[in-house]
């Protein structure tokens, strides 16, 4: 094997292992003695001192390591403490509309009306302190009952839930016989 | 389970199909439907005490194909664009989509003991680093969502909750069971002939309440004709019916 | 930040994290914009091709992470323990195609190409990470519909899923061809 292929497959066994590799072992892939695999791997620890490189190879008692330079520490802290994004999707904001307006209310509760599960949502709501658990619903199982918070009244500027726009019962009942007036008028056609 | 076609590599109907095809080395825009159908029918004939799924599965391809094997015996359909329908042309597009999906297949297979050469990394970044996360800053998540937003988002939902109703089984009553029994009904005629000697059809009629009760009187007349019970006269058609009571000798 | 220390940081970032990294973290980390971020890794990418270099950064939808190069594998495997695989059948491999090919896709979808229920193989590739729910279609029973993940992307070494292998329309018309000859030699004997 050519120099280069012989720094490529060191490389790519550092890499693949992730701890340290002892010489012997990476002298048995590469078929050559001990002595001149620690020859070409300390030739390799030089280049990778080159500006460009973040990773490079360090050398304990009769091992190698591959790991990242100090000097990276603060970029990678900073990678790995990159905020995860919270975000209101559809998803949640349905669920919340639906806690706010039939509060108290169940996760099956909420779940009938979506007509899908829930858990996530209900809990990532939970997590931002937009609902609450308010108590349990006298009923088999006992569910948990969920409630609007405090900080959602601060968020959304109202001083207290009766405050929210009421849809009134007569109101879906309107939308129901608007739904079959539409549905009749397909069948009509 | 030992389903002999699960040993031949394949699964379902499709599968079995491209099977016998490929044993008659025919294409199949010319599938021998007759022959491929009796191949079939073997095949189902041997797997017959297995798995009721795939034998369900089987018979439905089973039905799809005499289903296109009749139609064959039919003149030809003629479609809007004034074109001749060949029945064997769903089966065909079905089977040259699947049959290519099966060679896709092939290529990825390829792809995946490449791609699986490569080595990677467990990460070295320490959990706690990684689960890191900022506390939630509400206002930036709730940055233009109004108290009008979320009425209308409620609104919605309702509408969409009513649009699930099925405005036509919705209205479905219950089925309730009918109460009248033939037996009773017969008892009942027996009794009123017995009594009365000879009356009308039409009167029996007006005397019963509902399509059902009708019905039953009906069924239990000819019932009473038959074991002898009664006979019935008639002088001209669509003319009333008299019944007589047999007396019992 | 001069270019050759952004790269750096970058092989750091990517050599750490081992996972997949999306581009917008590293922009974020380097503080350029994504774009510039694309350019700088495309172009590390090329360096990495180099004869002396055992590993590579592969991109995936919108991310990148670094692993072996392929040819690595043989002298890799003498020290390292062979990676756990999933063994795909031909029944997952052609399901797995379905999805691929037509994703996102309900299950219900699948049976009608494939001619047979599907519910063991779905289950089976949500389990090995290779497919996954991205959503209900709209439409009666609101059925879940099924795409690739990332995890499928890696393992097949695709970098999106507009680069999926396509089917040559030459080799459409060889099977129609092939299938032509058969029925002719049919009808000569």
């Amino acid at each position: 094997m050519e120099i280069q292929k012989l720094e490529a497959v060191i490389e790519a066994v550092l890499f693949a292992m992730g701890n340290s590799v002892e010489i012997e072992k990476i002298a048995a892939v590469i078929e050559h003695d001990i002595e001149t695999t620690r020859k070409i791997i300390h030739n390799m620890m030089d280049k990778y001192n080159a500006q460009d490189r973040g990773i490079r190879i360090i050398e304990l008692e009769n091992s190698f390591q591959m790991c990242t330079k100090t000097e990276m520490y603060e970029y990678i802290i900073k990678i790995a403490k990159q905020p995860h994004k919270h975000v209101l999707t559809d998803v949640l904001l349905e669920t919340l509309s639906i806690v706010a307006y039939k509060q108290p209310i169940t996760k099956l509760e909420i779940e009938k009306i979506r007509g899908v599960k829930c858990d996530h949502a209900v809990n990532k709501l939970v997590e931002y302190n937009l609902i609450c658990e308010v108590g349990r619903l006298d009923a088999p199982g006992r569910p948990i009952l969920f409630a609007t918070t405090e900080e959602f009244l601060r968020s959304f500027g109202v001083q207290s839930v009766e405050e929210l726009p009421i849809i009134q019962q007569e109101k879906v009942e309107d939308f129901k016989a608007e739904a079959e007036e539409e549905i009749q008028l397909k069948l009509d056609v | 389970m030992g389903i002999p076609v699960k040993l031949q590599a394949f699964e379902g109907p499709l599968d079995l199909l491209l099977h016998l095809i490929e044993k008659n080395k025919v294409n199949i825009y010319d599938i021998p439907i007759v022959e491929i159908t009796k191949q079939y029918l073997e095949y189902i004939q041997d797997i017959e005490r297995q798995d009721l799924d795939i034998m369900s599965e089987f018979l439905v391809m089973a039905a799809t194909l005499i289903d296109i094997k009749s139609r064959m015996l039919l003149p030809r359909e003629i479609n809007e664009d004034g074109e001749e329908e060949d029945p064997r042309q769903e089966l065909i597009e079905q089977l040259l989509e699947y049959k290519m999906y099966k060679y896709m297949s092939f290529e990825l297979k390829d792809r995946l003991v490449d791609a699986g050469k490569s080595m990677y990394k467990q990460s070295t970044i320490p959990a706690e680093v990684m689960n890191y996360t900022e506390p939630v800053d509400l206002e930036a998540l709730l940055d233009g969502i109004t108290l009008t937003r979320l009425h209308a988002i409620f609104k919605s939902i309702i509408r969409k909750q009513s649009d699930r109703i099925d405005p036509v089984r919705s209205k479905f009553g219950r089925i309730e069971k009918e109460e009248v029994s033939l037996t009773d009904k017969i008892g009942y005629i027996e009794a009123y002939a017995n009594e009365n000697g000879e009356f009308s059809f039409r009167q029996l009629l007006e005397r019963q309440c509902g399509k059902m009760e009708i019905i039953v009187t009906f069924l239990a007349v000819l019932e009473l004709m038959k074991i002898g019970k009664i006979n019935i006269s008639q002088e001209y058609t669509f003319d009333d019916i008299l019944i007589t009571a047999v007396k019992a000798a």
